[in-house]
């Protein structure tokens, strides 16, 4: 939990320098402690603005990421630990996210 | 000073009798110390043993003690005490005294029995095979093949010849020389085993995948019997150890012969 | 009133009127003597009270009896003496001494 | 009958515990890498050879030959 | 004013033995039909339900069945399945008896509140060993290479991913989606319900897509889980995560459907605040894989 208030307290300060005027600084004034309804509203505004600033960085480093395409790395030397089959699995040679189809040694 | 003497007219009169470094019928204590290791666990036993038989007393007095106060007929009523903090503090910190006291000489030898001996003499490989011991002298080889290695197999009770012990003799014997660091590589070739040899103080345990480090200093020449003390199978209980201490000399010359008739 | 039912439903209106519905805990007062014994409220004719003794050095092991209508008891180690006060509807506390409408018999 | 001169691996305090096989592993590996560097009969592979010889249990270096030969061997050579 | 409301019976071959418990006796006479006096004690006597030994039959044929599967024993497979199928069927319909017994019937008092509530922190609790056994075992076998594996981490020949790609990727979708539950929750105590729901929609989006790139890193790893103690303790720790990721994705998808029905009020929603402590602790361990399999352990 606490994680998650650092990064996403992180990213509304972000938010702040990319001159976002809404969020934290322009209400510091307005938020008493005590857990009133009115303090659950201006929680719930924030969270609600933490989310969107989440998803906006996710999909912009999604987009980033997967525009770099993905390389194939070689096949290795069949070393003894690799593809470690003392005996057959009942479902075959491949495993659920193995396509690659390992000659048997 | 007179203690020294007693002990001295006491050994002496001992050491006509040979020192008991093999299983006995009927054995009660442990078998005689042939290492400095095995000398100082008979040590911790002893003292060990001395709190055991105070803690024995005492509880045994507070038992009796209690009994007998709550006798029904002796004393039909009860006392109704039902706590006494300052007993209490003193029953608990005093019985946590007692085991450090053990604690300090009982990790003193733990740790020197883990010691890795700085300049080793010699390595001898114990490598242990379901239901026979390899050994392997390989410091004197200069291929990768030609290190002296021999099977110890245990002597069927048929063919033992009078005054050899059932189930402990082996045909080839670890053959060490005595008074020298020895390093002993244990490690096993199939399943865990154990090199054990009581009267030297060492059971060392062979994992699959992993060499073993013990190391032995033989006090007294003579033959060590032992054991594989790890379960492994039908024939766990017939693989015998059986450890030759010799003089330095004829270890030489029975290696070396040992060696040039392996490698011609 | 927030949307609930049954049980909870009382126990919220009584939260609401400032009343407790279920009153979870010990009952607090002087130490209960034979003159001026300790009052226990029950809404049945008998009640499982636990006498935890005086304060601080008196205090002992928690000594749990049935404290019945019309029976003082007193704690057998702190002779701490306790009354038993009905405030319900009275009868058995498992509900088969009377039961209403099925059987009229007893 | 000449007289053995007995010499062996001395301790090596990279690994001072009872657990030897890393010992043994890593003086084979620095003898590989001595032959690789310097060719075969110099002193000093010589010296790391006869060291993993009588660390290392037999059936493990014949393992790890045979593995070197058909370039399956895990270590870093 | 105690309101008469009426007890069906929740299993159509049982007969409820006594209705809400009159005088707060279990073993009051007769199907009572009228609550005339609610009881006194605050506790929840849980009506006879069969749920438990049908759970625990499941458990059984899952188990027998798994075994003779992985031993291809004739019929392992379907015994596995049918297993695996009743154990999802008893969950379903005893946590729908749990949902009955709290939001409909009232059962669920303050005291009663409390049972779930420390329920959820001890399973979570447990569910953090779980996962750090995991975790052990992975910084176990890489901290000191074995020999098997040439001593060096990781082993030579295995394809490792790189950490910036996906995984990186993969890591602030969370905490995000930890982000979405916090406004759920604060939307609920505002007594906000639409946004609520909006909210919860969103957690468990940002939660499908999280996994939808994990299955793409699985897909496109290089290895595999047999691939040596790499595979067998990256595939372990990622995926049971992955797999604590869809069970809360599925407690959140129950808390979002609940939340459009209006069960979840301000005063009490209990299997909503379990769904975000569970959501929270997803979160917080996705940190870890991060740091030492995927970065440190890759390099």
């Amino acid at each position: 939990m606490a994680a998650s208030m650092a990064r996403s307290g992180l990213r509304s300060a972000s938010l702040l320098l990319r001159g976002g005027a809404k969020g934290r600084a322009g209400a510091p004034t307005k938020r008493s402690f005590s857990a009133s309804a009115h303090d659950d509203a201006y929680e719930t505004a924030k969270w609600e603005k933490i989310t969107y600033a989440g998803i906006v960085t996710c999909t912009t480093l999604a987009i980033y990421n997967l525009s770099k395409g993905h390389h194939h790395g070689e096949e290795p030397p069949a070393y003894p630990y690799l593809h470690i089959r003392n005996k057959e699995f009942p479902w075959g040679p491949n495993s659920l996210f193995e396509k690659k189809h390992h000659a048997d040694h | 000073m007179e203690k020294e003497m007693i002990l001295h007219s006491l050994s002496w009169r001992f050491l006509t009798i040979a020192p008991c470094d093999a299983a006995e019928p009927w054995q009660l204590g442990s078998q005689n110390a042939a290492t400095p290791i095995m000398q100082g666990i008979i040590y911790l036993h002893h003292d060990i043993f001395f709190f055991l038989i105070l803690i024995l007393v005492f509880v045994s007095r507070i038992l009796v003690r209690a009994l007998w106060h709550f006798h029904e007929q002796t004393n039909p009523v009860p006392q109704r005490i039902v706590h006494g903090t300052t007993i209490e503090i003193i029953r608990t910190i005093f019985p946590s005294i007692i085991p450090m006291f053990i604690a300090i000489p009982s990790f003193a030898l733990l740790y020197s029995m883990d010691e890795v001996v700085v300049d080793p003499a010699i390595t001898i490989k114990a490598i242990g095979h379901q239901w026979y011991w390899t050994y392997e002298y390989s410091d004197y080889n200069s291929g990768d093949e030609e290190s002296l290695t021999f099977d110890s197999y245990m002597i069927p009770e048929d063919d033992l010849e009078l005054g050899q012990s059932r189930l402990l003799e082996v045909d080839n014997r670890v053959v060490v020389p005595a008074k020298t660091n020895l390093r002993m590589i244990v490690t096993p070739a199939d399943v865990p085993h154990s090199w054990a040899v009581p009267s030297s103080g060492v059971k060392c345990d062979a994992v699959p995948g992993r060499s073993n480090n013990t190391s032995i200093f033989i006090q007294r020449e003579g033959v060590y019997y032992g054991q594989c003390s790890e379960i492994r199978g039908t024939n766990h209980a017939f693989t015998p150890i059986v450890v030759e201490a010799v003089s330095l000399k004829d270890y030489g010359s029975r290696v070396f012969n040992q060696l040039i008739l392996q490698t011609n | 009133m927030p949307i609930a039912t049954g049980l909870e439903r009382e126990e919220l209106e009584a939260e609401l009127e400032g009343k407790k519905r279920f009153d979870m805990d010990a009952p607090v007062g002087p130490f209960g003597t034979k003159e001026a014994p300790a009052v226990i409220q029950s809404y049945y004719d008998k009640r499982i009270v636990g006498c935890p003794g005086g304060e601080g050095e008196d205090e002992h092991d928690v000594v749990w009896f049935w404290l019945e209508k019309g029976k003082p008891h007193e704690c057998p180690v702190c002779s701490q003496y306790f009354v038993l006060e009905v405030i319900g509807e009275g009868g058995p506390p498992d509900g088969h001494g009377h039961d209403d409408d099925d059987d009229e018999d007893h | 009958m000449a007289e053995i001169e007995l010499k062996t691996a001395p301790a090596d305090f990279r690994f001072p515990t009872t657990n030897q096989t890393r010992h043994c592993f890593t003086r084979y590996i620095e003898y590989h890498k001595c032959v690789a560097a310097k060719g075969e009969e110099t002193p000093d592979c010589h010296k790391f050879a006869k060291y993993y010889r009588s660390l290392c249990p037999g059936e493990w270096v014949e393992k790890w030959n045979e593995q070197r030969a058909n370039g399956t061997f895990p270590g870093p050579l | 004013m105690s309101l008469a409301c009426q007890i069906e019976g929740k299993f159509p071959f049982f007969t409820t033995l006594g209705g809400g418990g009159l005088k707060g006796g279990l073993h009051t006479t007769g199907a009572k039909w009228f609550m005339i006096e609610s009881q006194r004690h605050s506790y929840h006597l849980v009506d006879p339900s069969p749920w438990p030994i049908s759970g625990s039959l499941g458990a059984l044929a899952t188990t027998v069945g798994g075994v003779m599967y992985m031993h291809s024993f004739q019929g392992g497979a379907t015994l596995l399945s049918l297993g695996l199928i009743f154990i999802l069927y008893t969950m379903l319909v005893w946590w729908r008896d749990v949902l009955r017994e709290s939001t409909l019937e009232g059962h669920h008092t303050k005291a009663v509140q409390l049972g779930p509530r420390y329920g959820s922190i001890l399973f979570i609790v447990s569910e953090v060993m779980f996962l750090f056994a995991f975790f052990w075992a992975s910084s176990h076998s890489s901290l000191a290479p074995t020999v098997e594996i040439g001593g060096i981490w990781p082993p030579k020949g295995i394809g490792v991913l790189d950490p910036w790609e996906i995984p990186f990727l993969n890591t602030p979708i969370l905490p995000s989606s930890g982000a979405a539950v916090t406004w759920a929750h604060h939307a609920i105590l505002a007594k906000k319900e639409k946004r609520a729901v909006l909210a919860l929609v969103a957690t468990v989006s940002l939660a499908l897509v999280s996994t939808g790139f994990q299955g793409m890193e699985y897909y496109q790893a290089p290895s595999n889980i047999s691939d040596s103690i790499y595979g067998s303790t990256f595939f372990l720790a990622t995926g049971f995560h992955g797999f604590h990721v869809i069970i809360g994705t599925l407690f959140l998808i129950i808390c979002g459907i609940r939340q459009y029905l209006g069960h979840l009020t301000k005063e009490h929603h209990v299997g909503f605040e379990a769904a975000a402590w569970y959501w929270h602790f997803v979160d917080v361990v996705r940190l870890f894989p991060f740091v030492s399999i995927y970065w440190w352990g890759g390099i």
